[in-house]
């Protein structure tokens, strides 16, 4: 497997900014989620990495945070490095500190907290001068949060809670962002200014991005590199340009039906067992 | 029967040796040791020594019952020096009287303990009750017409206690002005404080165990009031004059066993100081004395079964045997229809100099 | 080596066992229940009857704490009640003993109603608070109506006669106790399949989303509340009998948090966990006084004075080593070690 | 008239003294989601440390209030360190049992390290008596309450001001999340525990100088506790208010009514608020939407 | 007869100053497909939670096949028929995926605690009964592979099946599905839709359906409804919907005369 290279214009043959070799997890002792799955994503690129249900994206999001022991999980073979140091086993604070930030699964708002202190918690390493700057920044993503500044979070809609979670991330500036589907929940015009905001950052700021999306189309428009997985492994892996041309990915995340480039309606949807043809 | 080898004869008890009723239970093992030391060092009875095990309840029934059966049935010691408390022992009768095993009981005499009499448990000391009893009859000769105030526990001991201020009302003149039950375990004693003082109370009965008549007496210094106070025996210890303070002189108490400060107490230390190491002698008090004098009571029993060491034999001497005299307390004995020594009980008052308390009189 | 069966029909899927080596391991439980009396004697045999009473408590805690939910720190007032229920109708009515066990059961049910009403809004902490003030309350009324409850003096409990037999030695005594357990464990694993069952385990999960499924929130609260309670009771009445005298110091505070410990340790809303964790905590000191043994007399003389203070330091130490090794329980041990058994020699 | 006075004062004196305990609850629940049922025996650990210090330097009072302060902070530091540290990714449950088995080793370790008998504390003029317009209490019992009404403004300030009170927060809330924000969790745990420890030990020392020390003085924690739910578990202010209430009603109630009901009636008191304010006078609801 | 299921006549909701729901008028008809769209905080869950009784109303009023909704404690609207998924999962996490399902059988039981506790005759009988149902639905749902792990343990996606399979068990009249496909990849949205149409059709249940995916309503919705601050913005056929201004300017974000333009884009990506 190839991997992504750093893209165009910046050639530096540094190691990549993240990198997962050869990871095995298994929770419980007994339920391996993820395996032998290697992926890197080199320093200010998008990578993004999609997949069915349970395929293990999420446990794979929660190794490189180190957040999986509280779920019982371990990594159990293989290795992660981040910014050339290995993490696989690091404590999550130290993960943090480093430069890397995670949007949760199941967005994770602190509930008794306001959201105004929610996004502070966010800053929780920066200066008081930077975390309103970056604050004001938020609010302006995100108007809606303007409007519920002083609100208790666990009272919020499930968007606004999105929202809170996707803002509190960015507060932290950090030189990584993993999202893990940062677009759950929210109306198609929010999804917009979302992944503009992505965008931005990345080119104002370099930052890198690793984003876990079901939104495949929206993912792959922003992405330089694509991972598939399915089943706990990484099953398919390209360039973005490269992987909208796939067949399958059309058929099964894009949503066309026989390459004809047309989308299929819902209503049209028959039942059969499909078989994908990375599967064989 | 069970517990007797050709070499050794065991004993057992249970008693509360942790937590703060420790205080009580460690200083009547002590004394329960210092009585076998004494006769092991004479050669035991019948070239036998003593032995003893003791099982800490931690003054909670169930495990006074637990402890219990394993002395008897595990351990099969031959005979029991103490059942723990008073509500333990009560608990503990019909295991007791089940396995006929001889039973000393020198902590908390009730009368259920001893009335009916049970064949084979011998209960030494005086009743809660006999003691308030005389107290409260010396102090309304003492302080005829006086306003009384009295504080009880709500528990079997604070209501022995009401009935032996209720037997003596019945005797003598006796004006009770406040009276009030507190909750077991109570640790701030301020708003009962502030009744007696509001009550103009004279006398005061504290019928606490330790900390609470530490608390009641603390309280009253605090409010700037001296009433005579009366406490009961399980209080008599040096460690609550020094923990009141000065303002415990003169605080009245009762017992039946003699104070450490007179002649016979300070035999008795000495006593001590012989077969104790000098960190036990500093936790002797007047528990040793009891848990003494009423093995010794057992040990003479015992002694006149030599040969034929048998429970029956035990009791049989135990109920014949001529009064045990020990010198801290009434001499000790039993009948045919007496299970209860009921020794004689002497008031006494408190002397914050010598940490001590004397017969009053004296 | 097992790996599961394969189920066929649904009524596999709600019998309590699955396999014949499972009915295997039943029968000869039930065989070591029966010759226990044979084998050990006078002590063993009531540290065995304790520790059934104390399961049988447990497995009621367990119905409020461990399935629905609901903290308790008032359990003692219901094993209270349930003592004074029996105590009082067998010893002072003269009623008959199985009369006087139903009462053990009704009047802490009726009881844990009363408490359970005002605390239907309360959750976690503010509601063991409350049970706790109910314990409280209820030792106070005990002591207050003495003419019933003889007051602090207490009741002395004859062994029972029922049906003109009598209970009367420790080994009868014990499989009577040894019946109770027995119907408890039943009762309890066949509420656990029921719908009774599940509509608790919902509400501790997710109560909003229980209520949207239909389940009356306040009915299944107060039916937790009244099925522990009367378990509770019973194992109330047995320990009055266990004791043979009934007061109010016979049951203190100190038991309710110990029933809480059992539950923790056994493995929170597990039936299996609520028993083996009253077998650990009310061996415990059994294992703490033997390890201080085989420290050696030597040591034992050395410390007199303290040597008891030492084991309680032991008692609490090996609780907290326990749960540092195994946060999950007894009941997370034996899923480990059961996993590890039908897994090997594979490892996933 | 004085009669209510003196009634009231007793009243707060011994309210501040669970109002202090009830604050280290909160602390500590508030800002990791944990009960440490040991509170009350630290509290006592404390003071006869405290009783050690002054008995071997003739009664300083700086040395023995810095010295014991300073035991309180390694204390609690250390069985953070060792005890509940390694336990803090498992279930809540599981801590709390663990403090439950810290208790039972604290209450061993006092007969074991010092006696079972009662002592009497006097340290400095605490166990003075001081009239204040008729009412006479003691020094230590002012002391109490200054001591609380200086703990509830610093709670207050540090909740209010400091970025850290919301990452606390933020830890009882969801410490993983937390972690993820880069906050150390241990960290916070360590200063709230610490905090704890202090003000526990506090109220441990004045009222083993108001009243006495022994080896029961853990019971205070279970006096404490109810106080905290008044207040509302993770309320650090409200505590303190719900231990002047149980304070102040329990003196009311044994000075007009009778002692027996002194201990039911804090607890009637306590079952009458619930009923009407679920999360105690001022805690935080519960957040649960759909 | 008539057709109408569901009905909410001016209902609104408030929670302290906000009002979350503005009289909100709709109806559901028997074999129904209406969606509810509506930017993020619009008021749609809190619609759900009034309909199922989670949130009693401030005012307005709701009713089921005519009964009136007002005096109906929460926990029996499930008997008139209303069954409902949540948008942010509310699972019972310790429970196996079959006791979950299960529990949505429940007010269909009728044991009582004493019968449970002897498991025994009609206790035993229903169990057997109902257990038969919850296969079925198991079936119906494809989630046979997991039907015994501890719901805890799935991952999101699978979650969301399994609280649609609890709702179907409790035999609903009209369903509610609160962003049902929301962290579904496209397959697995499409499984979903399958399933909704088959509901549906096979099972005659109207459906009433919160969704931010607008290929998915505009393709399976009868009608869609558009909330925006708790107030009704258009109800329609889903083309005239799609491209009222309004739902533009507010939830769209850009005019969609083609449906789906970056798919357009990514389409082209092809060419
Ligand atoms: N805490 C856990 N314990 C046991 N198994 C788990 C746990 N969390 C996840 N799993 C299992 O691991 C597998 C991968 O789950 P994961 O959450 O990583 O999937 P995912 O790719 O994020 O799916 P989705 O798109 O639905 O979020 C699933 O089969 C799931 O059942
Ligand atoms: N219990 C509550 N207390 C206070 N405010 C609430 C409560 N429930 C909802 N709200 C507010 O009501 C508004 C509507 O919320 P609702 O969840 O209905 O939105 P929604 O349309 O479902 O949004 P989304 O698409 O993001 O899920 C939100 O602004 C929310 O903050
Ligand atoms: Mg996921
Ligand atoms: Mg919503």
């Amino acid at each position: 497997m190839a991997g992504p290279v750093a893209p165009a214009g910046r050639t530096r043959i540094a190691p990549p900014l993240l990198e997962i070799r050869n990871a095995q997890i298994i929770y419980d002792n007994a339920v391996e989620a993820v395996r032998d799955v290697s992926l890197s994503v080199p320093e200010g690129s998008v990578v993004a990495l999609l997949g069915s249900n349970g395929a293990g994206k999420s446990t794979l999001l929660k190794a490189v945070t180190g957040t999986l022991h509280l779920e019982e999980g371990v990594l159990t073979k293989g290795s992660v490095h981040f910014a050339g140091e290995d993490i696989g086993h690091a404590r999550t604070e130290r993960i943090v500190g480093n430069g890397m930030v995670l949007v949760p699964e199941g967005r994770r708002l602190f509930a008794n907290l306001t959201v105004d202190e929610n996004l502070t918690m966010g800053a929780h390493l920066k200066s008081t001068a930077e975390m309103k700057r970056l604050k004001q920044m938020v609010m302006e993503l995100f108007p809606r949060l303007a409007e519920r500044r002083s609100q208790i979070s666990g009272y919020l809609s499930g968007g606004e809670q999105q929202m809170v979670a996707v803002g509190r991330a960015l507060m932290a500036e950090p030189r990584l962002l993993a999202l893990d589907e940062p677009s759950l929940g929210l109306a198609p015009l929010i999804i917009d200014s979302i992944y503009q905001t992505i965008g931005r950052m990345r080119r104002e700021m370099n930052m890198t991005i690793f984003l876990v999306e079901q939104n495949a189309s929206r993912a792959m428009e922003i992405a330089d590199y694509v991972y598939i997985m399915e089943n706990g492994r990484i099953v398919l892996d390209g360039p973005a340009e490269k992987m909208r041309t796939n067949l399958d990915v059309q058929e099964y995340y894009l949503g066309f039906s026989g390459g004809d480039g047309a989308r299929k309606s819902f209503r049209d949807v028959k039942h059969y067992k499909r078989r994908k043809r990375w599967l064989s | 029967d069970q517990g007797v080898t050709d070499t050794e004869i065991l004993l057992g008890e249970v008693e509360p040796l942790t937590g703060p009723p420790g205080l009580l239970g460690v200083a009547h093992n002590l004394g329960v040791r210092l009585a076998l030391a004494e006769v092991n060092a004479k050669g035991g009875i019948g070239g036998r020594q003593l032995r003893l095990i003791a099982e800490d309840d931690g003054y909670v029934t169930s495990r006074t019952i637990q402890s219990l059966r394993k002395l008897i049935g595990v351990d099969k010691v031959f005979a029991l020096t103490s059942l723990s408390g008073s509500g333990q022992a009560l608990a503990s009768m019909p295991i007791i009287k089940q396995s006929g095993i001889p039973a000393m009981v020198p902590i908390g005499p009730l009368p259920p303990l001893y009335e009916p009499p049970s064949d084979n448990i011998f209960v030494v000391g005086q009743s809660y009750t006999e003691g308030m009893h005389q107290l409260a009859l010396y102090l309304a000769k003492e302080y005829p017409g006086a306003k009384w105030g009295i504080i009880l526990q709500d528990d079997d001991y604070g209501k022995s206690l009401g009935e032996g201020i209720e037997q003596a009302r019945e005797e003598a003149d006796i004006n009770v002005v406040f009276e009030t039950e507190y909750a077991r375990g109570q640790k701030d004693f301020a708003s009962e404080m502030l009744r007696v003082k509001d009550a103009g109370v004279e006398v005061l009965i504290a019928g606490g165990i330790i900390s609470e008549n530490i608390a009641m007496v603390k309280e009253a210094e605090k409010l700037g009031i001296t009433p005579v106070i009366a406490t009961f025996w399980p209080g008599r210890v040096p460690e609550v004059l020094k923990a009141i303070g000065p303002a415990s002189d003169g605080i009245y108490g009762v017992d039946y066993v003699a104070p450490i400060q007179s002649e016979a107490g300070q035999a008795f230390l000495e006593l001590a100081r012989k077969y104790l190491t000098e960190d036990e002698v500093a936790r002797v008090n007047r528990y040793t004395m009891t848990g003494y004098s009423s093995t010794r009571a057992l040990i003479e029993a015992m002694k006149g079964c030599a040969d034929d060491l048998t429970w029956a034999c035990t009791i049989e001497k135990l109920e014949t045997n001529p009064p045990i005299d020990t010198g801290v307390m009434d001499p000790i004995g039993f009948g045919p229809d007496n299970r209860f020594s009921n020794s004689g009980v002497t008031i006494m008052r408190a002397d914050y100099e010598t940490l001590s308390f004397a017969p009053v009189g004296e | 080596m097992r790996s599961g069966y394969y189920k066929e029909t649904i009524v596999e899927h709600i019998n309590l066992t699955d396999s014949t080596l499972q009915r295997a391991w039943i029968g000869i439980g039930l065989l070591l229940v029966i010759a226990a009396p044979f084998h050990f004697e006078f002590y063993g045999l009531s540290l065995i009857t304790l520790m059934m009473i104390t399961a049988i408590g447990a497995m009621g805690l367990n119905v409020l704490t461990g399935w629905t939910g609901l903290i308790s720190l008032g359990q003692t007032a219901f094993m209270v009640l349930g003592a004074y229920a029996y105590a009082i109708s067998t010893e002072s009515w003269g009623w008959p003993p199985l009369l006087g066990f139903v009462l053990a059961g009704i009047v802490p049910a009726i009881a844990s109603v009363i408490v359970g009403v005002p605390s239907l809004r309360l959750t976690g902490l503010y509601l063991a608070i409350t049970t706790l003030a109910s314990a409280f309350i209820v030792n106070h009324l005990v002591l207050e109506f003495d003419g019933l409850t003889n007051g602090s003096s207490g009741i002395f409990v004859n062994r029972p006669v029922i049906f003109g037999y009598a209970f009367d030695t420790d080994a009868k005594f014990y499989y009577l106790t040894a019946g109770f357990g027995i119907l408890t464990i039943l009762a309890c694993l066949n509420l656990r399949r029921s719908r009774i069952g599940r509509a608790l385990i919902a509400i501790r999960d997710n109560d909003n989303a229980a209520r949207v499924m239909g389940i009356d929130l306040r009915a299944y609260k107060l039916y937790a509340f009244v099925a522990s309670s009367f378990i509770v009771g019973i194992s109330g009445a047995l320990y009055g009998i266990f004791l043979s005298f009934v007061t109010v110091d016979g049951f203190p505070f100190l038991l309710a948090i110990e029933a809480l410990a059992i539950l923790i340790v056994g493995g929170m809303g597990s039936i299996a966990g609520a028993i083996l964790g009253a077998v650990f905590l009310v061996g415990l000191p059994e294992v703490t006084s033997f390890v201080f043994s085989w420290m050696g007399s030597s040591a034992q003389s050395l410390l007199s004075t303290s040597a008891h203070e030492i084991k309680g330091l032991l008692y609490g130490l090996i609780i907290i080593l326990f749960l540092r090794l195994q946060p999950h329980g007894l009941m997370g041990l034996w899923q480990d070690a059961r996993r590890t058994w039908t897994l090997w020699p594979l490892k996933y | 008239m004085n009669y209510l006075a003196e009634l009231l004062a007793s009243g707060l004196a011994v309210g501040a003294v669970y109002g202090l305990i009830a604050m280290s609850f909160a602390i500590i629940y508030k800002s990791t989601g944990l009960l440490n049922f040991a509170q009350g025996e630290m509290g006592m650990i404390i003071a006869y440390v405290a009783w050690s210090i002054s008995t071997s330097v003739d009664g300083n009072p700086f040395i023995v209030a810095l010295g014991s302060i300073g035991f309180a902070v390694l204390f609690a530091l250390a069985v953070e360190r060792i005890v509940i540290r390694p336990m803090m990714s498992e279930p809540i449950l599981s801590q709390i049992m663990v403090t439950i088995g810290l208790s039972v080793i604290f209450r061993s370790a006092i007969i074991l390290i010092w006696d079972g008998l009662p002592h009497n504390m006097a340290i400095a003029s605490g166990n003075q008596l001081v009239d204040l317009g008729g009412v006479r209490v003691r020094a230590a019992q002012i002391a109490v309450l200054v001591a609380l009404f200086a703990a509830i403004a610093g709670m207050w300030a540090f909740f209010r001001y400091s970025r850290f009170g919301v990452a606390m927060r933020a830890v009882a809330s969801d410490d993983a999340t937390a972690q993820l924000m880069g906050v150390s969790s241990g960290k916070v745990q360590m200063a709230a525990w610490a905090a704890a420890a202090v003000l526990s030990g506090v109220a441990g020392v004045l009222f083993a100088i108001a009243y006495e020390l022994s080896p029961s003085l853990y019971a205070l924690g279970l006096k404490a506790f109810p106080a905290t739910i008044l207040g509302g578990l993770d309320a650090v202010i409200g505590s303190a208010v719900g231990g002047l209430i149980i304070g102040v009603t329990e003196n009311l109630v044994g000075g007009y009514i009778s002692s027996g009901l002194k201990e039911v009636a804090g607890f009637v008191i306590i079952i009458l608020i619930l009923m009407v304010r679920p999360y105690g006078l001022f805690g935080e609801k519960r957040i649960e939407r759909l | 007869m008539t057709q109408k299921l569901l009905q909410l006549r001016d209902v609104t909701k408030s929670f302290g100053g906000i009002q979350a729901v503005g009289g909100v008028t709709l109806d559901v008809n028997r074999g129904e497909i209406v969606s509810v769209i509506g930017p993020n905080g619009a008021g749609k869950t809190t619609l759900f939670n009034l309909i199922s009784g989670v949130l009693p109303v401030s005012s307005g009023s709701i009713s089921i096949e005519g009964q009136d909704l007002a005096r109906v404690p929460g926990h029996r609207y499930v008997r008139l028929g209303i069954g409902r998924t949540f948008q942010n999962l509310a699972l019972f996490k310790h429970g196996t995926v079959v006791d979950n399902i299960l529990v949505g059988r429940h007010w269909r039981m009728k044991t009582s605690v004493l019968e449970a506790a002897l498991h025994f005759g009609r206790a035993r009988r229903e169990e057997i009964a109902h257990r038969q149902k919850v296969e079925e639905i198991i079936d119906f749902l494809e989630i046979e592979h997991i039907r015994d792990k501890v719901v805890g343990t799935l991952s999101y996606g699978q979650q969301k099946r399994v609280e649609l399979g609890r709702a179907l068990a409790t035999d609903p009249k009209v369903l509610l599905l609160d962003e049902i496909v929301a962290g579904m990849n496209q397959e697995e949205t499409e499984d979903i839709a399958r399933f909704i149409l088959d509901i549906r059709d096979e099972l005659d249940i109207a459906i009433l359906l919160i969704e931010h995916d607008m290929h998915l309503v505009m393709d399976i919705s009868d009608r869609v409804h558009a909330l925006n601050f708790g107030r009704t913005i258009t109800e329609g056929r889903p083309q005239e919907v799609q491209s009222h201004p309004g739902v533009i300017e507010a939830y769209l974000g850009h005019k969609t005369e083609d449906a789906a333009p970056q798919d357009a884009r990514a389409a082209g990506g092809l060419a």
